[in-house]
């Protein structure tokens, strides 16, 4: 190989090169060799066969790290960085996509959508992911989070006959592309401060100048403006419900999974690298931030009626806890961010995977009330329900609660005892939205008899994300273990 | 010495001008104008700047493809109806009074920066290269990855664009 | 397996709801039947815990000990003193009872009520059980659900209100009790340099006064909650009116005590200091008897035959209180007693609610009257239940009260003077109670045919009767149970007080 | 065989009786629901067993007393086993004790006289009832409740501690509970039943504080070993001796006199005796005469080696006797319901045994108690006879003239009214005269109290004869059909009479006042049974310096007052009538008054009606009054206002606070919801003005 | 008269620049030319990319400013496309007149 792509370069990559590859595949494939109806399930195999393959090349990273006992190596010269943190978040990434593949089929069939372009957008998406997680420099980490973003404001509006999935992509798009301007601004003048974009450089450069310098100040600011948006933290968040209530269902479920996993991780590199320095100065700011998101989306939450929107809410004040975390900023914080995001990430994809199962042939299936009586209907939905949504309550002994526990640990051994006991109030409020839902599903009466929509791969993905959720919950220490590899700060 | 002034602030000028047009021009049309007139302004200032390859760039790309784009879309979805209502929605005021407060601060951080803004001595001297080989070293070393993944980006762009676009598949 | 006693005891439930589970949801009588079987499975495999009991070895006994999260120091761990001993034995007995109970009251989605039951009957064993803090709140957070939907699906009209409200009170109480839990875990750490949440780990531990006052509040919200104490208590009249009649019976006689005991376990022993602080157990045992006096006063005023006994029930629980803040082995001793004894007798009383529920429909108190005449069996049973309720002599509540009033009366005779009213009032409103549902003349024809008491009732009752003239008659083998743990407690919070008991010498002791 | 060793059966036999009756009672008894059904032969086997039962248990008695006598110290315990026991307390010395109430038994010349009594006139009345009960429903019930009373009597007067005598107390209390509530369809039955059950409870938490002071005091419970502690210079050795002055012993003995006050139906806590009277009319003679309501007597003997040691005690123990005495018997002057004059005849009566006990003759309050126990008993089943001959009547402005109707009604109940006003040679003589002889003369005495005693003794013949005039003499005042139907009681019920009338004419023979020194001592066996036992000093030292002629003067002095009495008596009611009215209009305002009751009751019910009808609001309307009379008596109507205030508090306070925070919180909910007005500029304009803040932010800095 | 161009010049442009592409997402109804603002403020970012660029002799930041042209051509298409799809369905392109999501 050239000298400007070495072997160690195409290693770091091959998980990005199988989810391109098997994503331009599949655009292919779509129509020249399976045009008909009955051959799309090919295209969902090549779905699972790229994520798989792509799964193989992180498992050796993983193994090559281990057996070097290095805890990182670089490539690109420095443009992209593997370590157990980008590893870890590329897991989830995979997992996401995955499921999210296995329950689309279903619902796209039923939505009479094409299949072939959605799951090419789904893996180009997931590509943009993994610079996000793995990008050590400016450039790679914006270019990753273009690609990202762009495949989700396509998704959302995938269904393009109808009009809220329209609306909801165009105000997607133009706030996204709005916040992506403010970010880029920000980097721009990082750029300026250290005369380089790669991360590493960066921090040396900010850390050589005061605390509160203006420019760096510059630089944090309109950053923090695009990191925040993409992670739908108050007040740059009000893209949220409508893009999560507008978009297909399935989208939703991975834009509130993937994007969100893939933006705390981008957020994370950037604060705990470049901005790591100015610490002091984004601290209060932060707090103040987690504060306000919590407070929003729990509030907002209570007086909603369709589940997509009240979720949407819900995940907008689980991002207020993540934050907590890196508030907090000790290993346990971090730690903390890493679990949280793990167990979100189970917990809420199977939420609104359940709301898909809801989506029948016109039958919208978006409001508590065509939850009614669910447990009659069919009861496995609706335990399962339940039990995603005592998660998401951080109820013992599921996932959510190790994600809780962490963050109010990482809070106390801190000393933010104020924020703390703030956290641990907006458990009680988050109840009394999450048990309106448990309370229409097992208490009314039934909103009408047709069954839920099912398939293989909707059941199989339901069925992951509950075993996985219940099991965290039960037995974490694997997982635990998994999360310790991904600190970055040692 | 003071041809650059007199150009910067010519092209600062058209570059300004050309932004405040754009925003508020009641045709669309106009709008795209005065924002091609904006682009070419920067594409002046990066010629000021020694970067004449993205001098190129902006005017090849930005003003005759980007823009192109723009007044296609325009042409397709006629406005003229839209054209006639008027181009400022009900909360302008309040938006201009956010801009103004952050104008402010901005000027005033940028202000304080002013001072700040001795970022060490200029880095390597000038190499004899020219512009564009100093470019395309840079870019093909050390932004190889970035540059690999715009393909990909560009690709999703374009089938984005086409799904979205295209009446049926 | 007899090393695993506890967990066998602990998992049966469970087990038995799982099975529950493969049952399809039309064979209803099959399923009672299951429900029933397994229950008194679990109530069975608890007895041998009476003879393989040790009372005069200290500590904790058929401990086991499995790593479970390592990386947090969390581990399952289970064991067993007197104390908890006397509740998981309420608490198997009683969930059985409850349980047999519904057979007939339960008509629809029997399955997932059975299913409910079960789980949480391991729930509130574990409680109990759990000696590692991780495990505990796990536990304590699983009995919340069940209640949850119990109260919801099979309540009465306002359940929802009622069922959301429990929720809300207990999660919102036990939260800030897990803030609590973590502080002292990082405490402990900061001291010993690893992270544990094993109870006797976390006793080695010694906080400034500082620190352990606020754990012992943050702890104090979560179990007073639970307990309910005096102004935490409105939760519990709307749950238990709203509950169906198991599951009043078995939040009354074993959900409120998991307060009480978490006070016994936890706050004392491990926040001596600030248990002793005066200011705290000033304010604990004035609570307790604001609520012994005033859960009285508005049971006297009840026009609902079950928030009258819901009210009750706040009173008997601020003996409890009481007892467990005089902070002697009478105190301590007389409420756990007195904890086991309102778990009989009060369950005993909301099925007798409940059993005239089923017949009639209402629990207006005017609605009844001269029941005495149709329903002698009933009559009887009722009369019993109220008066050991009441703490009449030679049956089990007066054991309890009496101790617990021993207990009060050394630490602080002011308090015994008040508690004391708390008697005389149980009295009176019990009685009154009972005059107006069963003598006097029938007044309403509708109350003419009622039928007495079944067989299956009468099985309900027995048991329970039985046990309450066990305890008012030979009360001591409990006392050698609960010798060894109170003595620990006392010495934990109090050490000179059993130096002051060494250094007497033995008075008149015989 | 060994009696003494087996006194703990004693209280047995009833006990099985009573759970014979009350589990298969209505087996034997089938149809005990009807009344007026012929006695069936399963329904006679009842009326053995329940009797006889009692029966042997007053053997076994008479036994035990008999080998106890034989004993050298005359005290004999038997302790079974230990049944509330304790964990280690700090005594008030700070020695440490365990509390360890044994299930055990003590026999001594005190209790001897009391199973004596229960057992003995127990039985008599048990033999009475199966006539007088004969024909009501629940027979079996009634038999049940009236073994386990004698059961929980037994336990009282046997037991060896006060944890154990309080479970006897609390028993009959709750005997009593079930006998008067035994008409239980009668509304006013169950009304009186819980109002004495929940007024007796007043006295019963005053009774447990004494014993837990008493505890913390002396470290132990038991009769002996609290009499053993107070032998030594009145409290145990070791640091006590400072602490447990005489200020913890007053206290205690005045905690232990507050039950007594409840369950002897002493002022103020007497109201609940003369409504108890709604009880059949056995029960009335059995509990509210002979021996439950002589607990309290009883109990301050026991104690007597405390009260010896409270002199302020006493004194108060002997005032409230004093004032109860002349109250009741004030009001029983005018009663006309012939069971209430009795009732408060008996609340007189025990004002004179607390007098006896006030001045420390606790072995005269105990012979008074005795004899108290025949002729009342007497009188009631007499008057029993009398309701039952009339079919139900009770006014005695309904009867006269029923002298020859039922003779030996009249005769019996003739000696008991002579035994009760203190005519020489019967009874009530020798024991009341005992008692004013000691109040005067006791170096504790009190001559007020003398006064107050020498009245009440006239008035007591007064209204006693009274009642005999009323009933059986003068013209019938009963309908023809009535008094047609008038007819003597069975054997079954005047036999008892009989028997108990004896009891009243000879049984003050065993007590006869030392004056007369012309009797052998064998007749002043009581006394020398009880009184070295009952008193620390010297026996009968009282007389001494008190000249005999002073002693036969008094006697002269009560005997001519008894005498007046019954003339006044016969002058009203015999020979003119109209007098009576006449006198009543002349007293005016003093008559309507003790023919109220003195408006105690409705005092109280002003208190609580009224106050609560004030201060209450329409819960407490609703809330039925008598309850509260009975209920929650003496601080009914503040109860009853707080209590109300209490569920205010609840729904409007705690709650309210509950609710307006969710409603906070669900409110707040919706200025969230319109910051989403779906344009997407207005979220644009959102984010730039959190820039603003943002870049604000490093401004404020 | 004429002092000499500092980087600090060209940072006052572009913040100005930014500003004026905000003001245009605020205030514009035509969706189109929201998007054309969107364009003003990654000009705004470009120029300051370039001034580093020049300021610091590396040419890091044309590359950079080369990426970021290309990320605007890439949105400008997509947005494009999605406003096409858009006004199929709603025949208008004014922003305050979709609001069919909210609250």
């Amino acid at each position: 190989m050239s000298a400007y792509y070495t072997s160690i370069d195409h290693f770091a990559l091959i998980p990005a090169i199988m989810l391109a590859l098997f994503g331009c595949a599949i655009f292919l494939f779509d129509f020249l060799i399976f045009p008909a109806p009955k051959q799309r399930k090919w295209l969902l195999l090549f779905l699972v066969l790229g994520v798989a393959f792509a799964g193989f090349g992180l498992w050796r990273q993983q193994q090559f790290l281990s057996a070097q006992g290095v805890p990182e190596f670089t490539a690109f010269s420095g443009a992209l960085t593997i370590d157990g943190f980008s590893i870890f978040f590329n897991w989830i990434f995979l997992v996401a996509t995955f499921i999210v593949g296995l329950a689309s089929y279903n619902y796209l069939e039923i939505e009479g959508e094409h299949h072939g372009e959605y799951y090419g957008l789904i893996m180009l998406a997931n590509c943009g992911m993994y610079f996000l997680a793995t990008g050590t420099d400016l450039v790679t980490l914006f270019i990753g989070l273009e690609l990202m973003a762009l495949c989700f404001y396509i998704m959302v509006g995938f269904l393009r006959g109808d009009k809220r999935s329209n609306e909801a992509a165009v105000k997607y798009l133009l706030l996204g592309a709005f916040s992506s301007g403010f970010l880029v601004y920000g980097f721009s003048v990082m750029y300026g401060l250290a005369g380089s974009t790669r991360l590493g450089d960066i921090t040396v450069a900010i850390a050589r100048r005061e605390t509160w310098d203006p420019l760096v100040f510059l630089a944090l600011a309109t950053t923090t403006i695009g990191l925040l948006f993409k992670i739908s933290a108050v007040p740059f968040h009000m893209w949220a419900p409508d893009a999560y209530e507008g978009a297909p269902t399935t989208v939703t479920a991975y834009l509130s999974v993937g994007s969100k996993a893939a933006s705390f991780a981008f957020l994370v590199r950037i604060f705990l690298g470049p901005l790591a320095p100015a610490r002091e100065v984004w601290l209060p700011l932060l707090s103040a931030v987690a504060i306000a998101t919590m407070t929003v989306g729990n509030l907002a939450a209570i007086s909603q009626s369709n589940i997509k929107r009240l979720l949407a809410y819900s995940s907008i004040s689980h991002a207020g806890y993540i934050l907590l975390g890196l508030v907090a900023g000790n290993p346990t914080g971090i730690k903390g961010i890493a679990v949280y995001v793990l167990v979100y990430t189970f917990m809420n994809l199977g939420a609104f995977l359940v709301v898909v199962a809801l989506r029948r042939k016109d039958i919208l299936g978006e409001n508590l009330e065509d939850l009614g009586g669910l447990m009659q209907k069919s009861p496995g939905h609706a335990i399962l329900m339940l039990i995603f949504l005592l998660s998401l309550a951080g109820i013992p002994p599921t996932a959510g609660f190790l994600g809780k526990y962490y963050i109010f640990l990482a809070l106390i051994q801190t000393g933010h005892y104020v924020l703390a006991v703030l956290a641990a109030t907006y458990v009680a409020v988050a109840v009394y939205y999450y048990f309106r839902v448990v309370r229409s599903m097992f208490i009314s009466e039934e909103a009408d008899r047709v069954p839920v929509a099912s398939s293989f791969g909707l059941r199989l993905a339901l069925g992951l994300t509950g075993v996985l959720t219940l099991a965290i919950g039960v037995y974490p220490e694997p997982w635990l273990e998994l999360a310790q590899t991904s600190l970055l700060l040692r | 010495m003071w041809v650059d002034t007199a150009f910067f602030y010519f092209f600062a000028l058209m570059t300004l001008a050309g932004g405040v047009l754009t925003v508020t021009r009641r045709s669309a049309v106009h709008s795209a104008i005065s924002l091609i007139l904006s682009l070419i302004g920067v594409a002046g200032l990066f010629l000021l700047q020694k970067a004449e390859f993205l001098f190129a760039v902006q005017i090849v790309l930005y003003v005759g493809g980007i823009m192109v784009l723009f007044l296609f879309v325009i042409m397709l979805v006629n406005l003229d109806q839209a054209a006639r209502e008027r181009q400022f929605n009900r909360q302008w005021w309040l938006a201009l009074a956010c801009v103004a407060a952050v104008g402010a601060e901005v000027a005033y951080v940028l202000y304080r920066g002013a001072g700040a803004f001795r970022l060490g001595a200029p880095a390597a001297p000038v190499s004899k290269m020219g512009n564009t080989e100093m470019v395309a070293d840079v870019l093909f070393k050390q932004y190889l990855l970035p540059f690999e993944v715009a393909s990909v980006l560009l690709l999703a762009a374009v089938i984005g664009s086409v799904v979205m676009a295209k009446k049926r598949i | 397996m007899s090393e695993h006693l506890l967990s066998l005891v602990l998992f049966t439930p469970l087990a038995g709801m799982l099975i529950l589970l493969l049952i399809p949801g039309s064979k209803k009588n099959l399923i009672r039947v299951w429900a029933n079987v397994a229950a008194f499975a679990g109530l069975l495999v608890s007895l041998p815990l009476i003879w393989r009991f040790d009372k005069n070895a200290s500590g904790f006994q058929m401990v086991e000990r499995v790593e479970w999260i390592p990386s947090l120091g969390a581990r399952y761990i289970v064991g067993i003193d007197g104390i908890s001993l006397l509740l998981v034995l309420l608490t198997t007995v009683v969930g059985f009872l409850a349980i047999l109970s519904s057979w007939s009251a339960i008509e629809e989605r029997v399955k997932e009520y059975y299913a409910m039951f079960l789980l949480q009957q391991t729930g509130m064993i574990g409680v109990f059980l759990a000696l590692d803090f991780f495990l505990f709140f796990a536990f304590w957070e699983v009995v919340l659900v069940p209640m949850y939907f119990i109260i919801g699906v099979w309540g009465g009209p306002r359940r929802l209100y009622a069922a959301i409200k429990f929720f809300l009170y207990t999660l919102a109480g036990s939260v800030l009790m897990l803030l609590g839990i973590l502080t002292m875990y990082f405490q402990h750490f900061k001291q010993f340099g690893y992270y544990t949440f094993e109870i006797a780990d976390l006793m080695k531990l010694d906080m400034p006064l500082g620190v352990q006052q606020w754990v012992f509040w943050a702890f104090f919200i979560g179990f007073a909650i639970k307990v309910p104490m005096f102004p935490f208590h409105t939760w519990l009249p709307d749950a238990h009116v709203e509950a169906p009649t198991a599951g009043s019976v078995v939040l009354a006689s074993v959900l409120l005590k998991m307060g009480t005991y978490g006070f016994l376990r936890f706050s004392l022993p491990l926040l001596p200091r600030a248990s002793i602080d005066p200011l705290i157990v000033q304010i604990l045992a004035g609570l307790s008897i604001v609520a012994i006096i005033y859960g009285a006063l508005v049971s006297l005023m009840q026009q609902d035959w079950k928030k009258l006994v819901a009210y009750s029930s706040v009173s008997h629980l601020g003996f409890c209180t009481l007892g467990i803040f005089s902070l002697n082995p009478n105190g301590l001793a007389g409420s756990v007693l007195q904890q086991i004894n309102h778990g009989i007798s009060t369950g005993m009383l909301f099925l007798i609610v409940g059993v005239i529920y089923e017949r009639r429909h209402t629990r207006e108190i005017k609605e009844y009257g001269g029941l005495a005449h149709v329903m002698p069996k009933f009559a009887t049973v009722f009369a019993i239940a109220m008066l050991s309720s009441a703490g009449l002599p030679l049956l089990n509540g007066f054991i309890g009260e009496f101790t617990i009033l021993q207990g009060a009366f050394e630490a602080n005779r002011a308090w015994a003077a008040l508690a004391v009213t708390g008697v005389i009032l149980g009295a009176a409103y019990l009685l009154w109670l009972y005059q107006r549902t069963m003598l006097g003349e029938v007044t309403n024809e509708k109350n003419r045919r009622l039928p007495d008491l079944n067989l299956r009732e009468l099985a309900v009752f027995l048991p329970l009767l039985a046990w309450a003239v066990w305890i008012g008659i030979y009360p001591k083998p409990y006392f050698d149970v609960l010798e060894k743990p109170v003595q620990e407690i006392v010495q934990r919070v109090r050490p000179e007080y059993y130096r002051a008991v060494a250094a007497a010498e033995p008075g008149a002791h015989r | 065989m060994n009696f003494l060793d087996s006194i703990w059966l004693i209280p047995l036999f009833p006990l099985a009786g009573a759970v014979l009756m009350l589990f298969l009672g209505k087996r034997l008894d089938p149809q005990g629901g009807q009344a007026g059904t012929p006695i069936p032969p399963r329904k006679a086997l009842i009326s053995l067993l329940c009797p006889g039962t009692v029966l042997v248990s007053f053997l076994f008695s008479a036994g035990a007393v008999a080998q106890l006598a034989s004993l050298p110290e005359k005290v004999h315990e038997v302790v079974k086993f230990t049944w509330l026991t304790g964990l280690p307390f700090i005594t008030q010395g700070g020695t440490t004790a365990q509390f360890a109430a044994d299930w055990g038994f003590l026999l001594d010349p005190l209790s001897s006289v009391m199973i004596l009594v229960v057992t003995g006139v127990g039985f008599l009345i048990h033999v009475y009832s199966v006539g007088y009960m004969g024909h009501e429903g629940g027979y079996y019930r009634f038999f049940g409740y009236l073994n386990l009373f004698v059961f929980f009597m037994l336990m009282l007067v046997l037991a060896n501690n006060y944890a154990l005598m309080f479970v006897g107390w609390e028993g009959v209390g709750l005997c009593s509970y079930l006998l008067i509530g035994f008409y239980f369809h009668k509304k006013s039955a169950g009304d009186a039943g819980k109002k004495a059950f929940v007024v007796n409870r007043i006295g019963d938490a005053g009774f447990i504080l004494g014993i837990l002071l008493m505890f913390a005091v002396f470290g132990t419970v038991r009769f002996l070993d609290v009499n053993k502690a107070l032998a030594g210079g009145g409290v145990p050795s070791g640091p006590a001796a400072e602490t447990a002055g005489f200020g913890v012993l007053s206290a205690i003995t005045l905690l232990l006199f507050i039950g007594a006050t409840g369950k002897s139906a002493q002022f103020p806590l007497y109201t609940w005796l003369p409504d108890a009277m709604e009880g059949p009319t056995p029960v009335s003679a059995l509990i509210h005469a002979a021996t439950m309501v002589t607990a309290g007597v009883y109990m301050v003997a026991r104690s007597h080696h405390l009260f010896r040691l409270a002199p302020e005690t006493s004194m108060i123990v002997a005032v409230i006797g004093a004032f109860t005495a002349i109250l009741a018997a004030s009001i029983a002057l005018v009663q006309n319901d012939i069971k209430r004059v009795l009732a408060y005849s008996t609340i007189s009566q025990l004002g004179y045994m607390f007098m006896a006990c006030g001045v420390g003759a606790y072995w005269v309050a105990i012979f008074h108690l005795y004899t108290h126990a025949f002729f009342k008993a007497l009188l009631f089943l007499g008057s029993g006879s009398v309701i039952h001959a009339l079919g139900g009547e009770q006014d005695m402005r309904k009867m006269g003239g029923l002298k020859d109707k039922i003779p030996v009604t009249h005769w019996t109940m003739f000696v008991g009214a002579l035994a009760i006003a203190g005519i020489p040679g019967l009874a009530g003589f020798f024991s009341k005269d005992e008692i004013l002889w000691q109040v005067y003369s006791s170096p504790h005495g009190i001559k007020a109290v003398y006064i107050v005693g020498v009245i009440t003794a006239g008035m007591t013949a007064f209204y006693m004869w009274r009642l005999i005039f009323m009933t059986f003499y003068g013209a019938p005042r009963a309908d023809a059909h009535t008094m047609a139907h008038v007819h003597e009681s069975p054997k079954v019920m005047t036999i008892p009479l009989v028997l108990l009338a004896a009891g009243s004419a000879l049984g003050g023979w065993i007590g006869v006042p030392k004056l007369w020194s012309f009797l052998p001592e064998t007749f002043r066996a009581f006394e020398h049974w009880l009184e070295p036992y009952l008193s620390v000093e010297a026996a009968g030292h009282a007389a001494e310096h008190h000249a005999a002629s002073t002693e036969w003067l008094l006697m002269g002095l009560s005997v001519a007052v008894a005498l007046t009495g019954i003339a006044i008596a016969r002058r009203l009611y015999v020979q003119r009538p109209e007098q009576a009215e006449a006198l009543g209009r002349a007293a005016g305002p003093v008559y309507t008054w003790a023919l109220n009751k003195w408006y105690v009751d409705e005092a109280y019910d002003f208190l609580f009606v009224n106050g609560l009808g004030k201060g209450g609001g329409n819960a407490l309307v609703s809330f039925d009054n008598r309850v509260v009379d009975g209920g929650v008596n003496g601080a009914g109507w503040v109860t009853r206002l707080t209590s109300s205030l209490s569920i205010w508090w609840d729904t409007w306070i705690v709650d309210g606070a509950v609710r307006l925070t969710s409603f906070t919180v669900k409110l707040s909910s919706y200025p969230m919801r319109v910051l989403q007005t779906g344009s997407v500029q207005a979220y644009a304009l959102v984010m730039v003005l959190g820039a603003a803040v943002l870049f604000g932010y490093y401004l404020m800095r | 008269m004429l002092h000499p161009i500092t980087t600090t010049h060209y940072l006052a442009l572009s913040a100005a620049l930014l500003l004026i592409g905000t003001m245009g997402v605020l205030a514009r109804r035509n969706i189109v030319i929201i998007l054309m603002s969107i364009e003003l403020i990654l000009n705004a970012v470009n120029i300051n990319l370039i001034a580093f660029s020049n300021h610091l002799r590396n040419v890091n930041g044309q590359v950079f400013a080369i990426f970021v042209i290309t990320a605007a051509v890439a949105e400008a298409a997509v947005g494009l496309g999605i406003l096409i799809a858009l006004f199929r369905n709603k025949e208008t392109l004014q922003a305050d007149e979709i609001d069919l999501l909210k609250w």
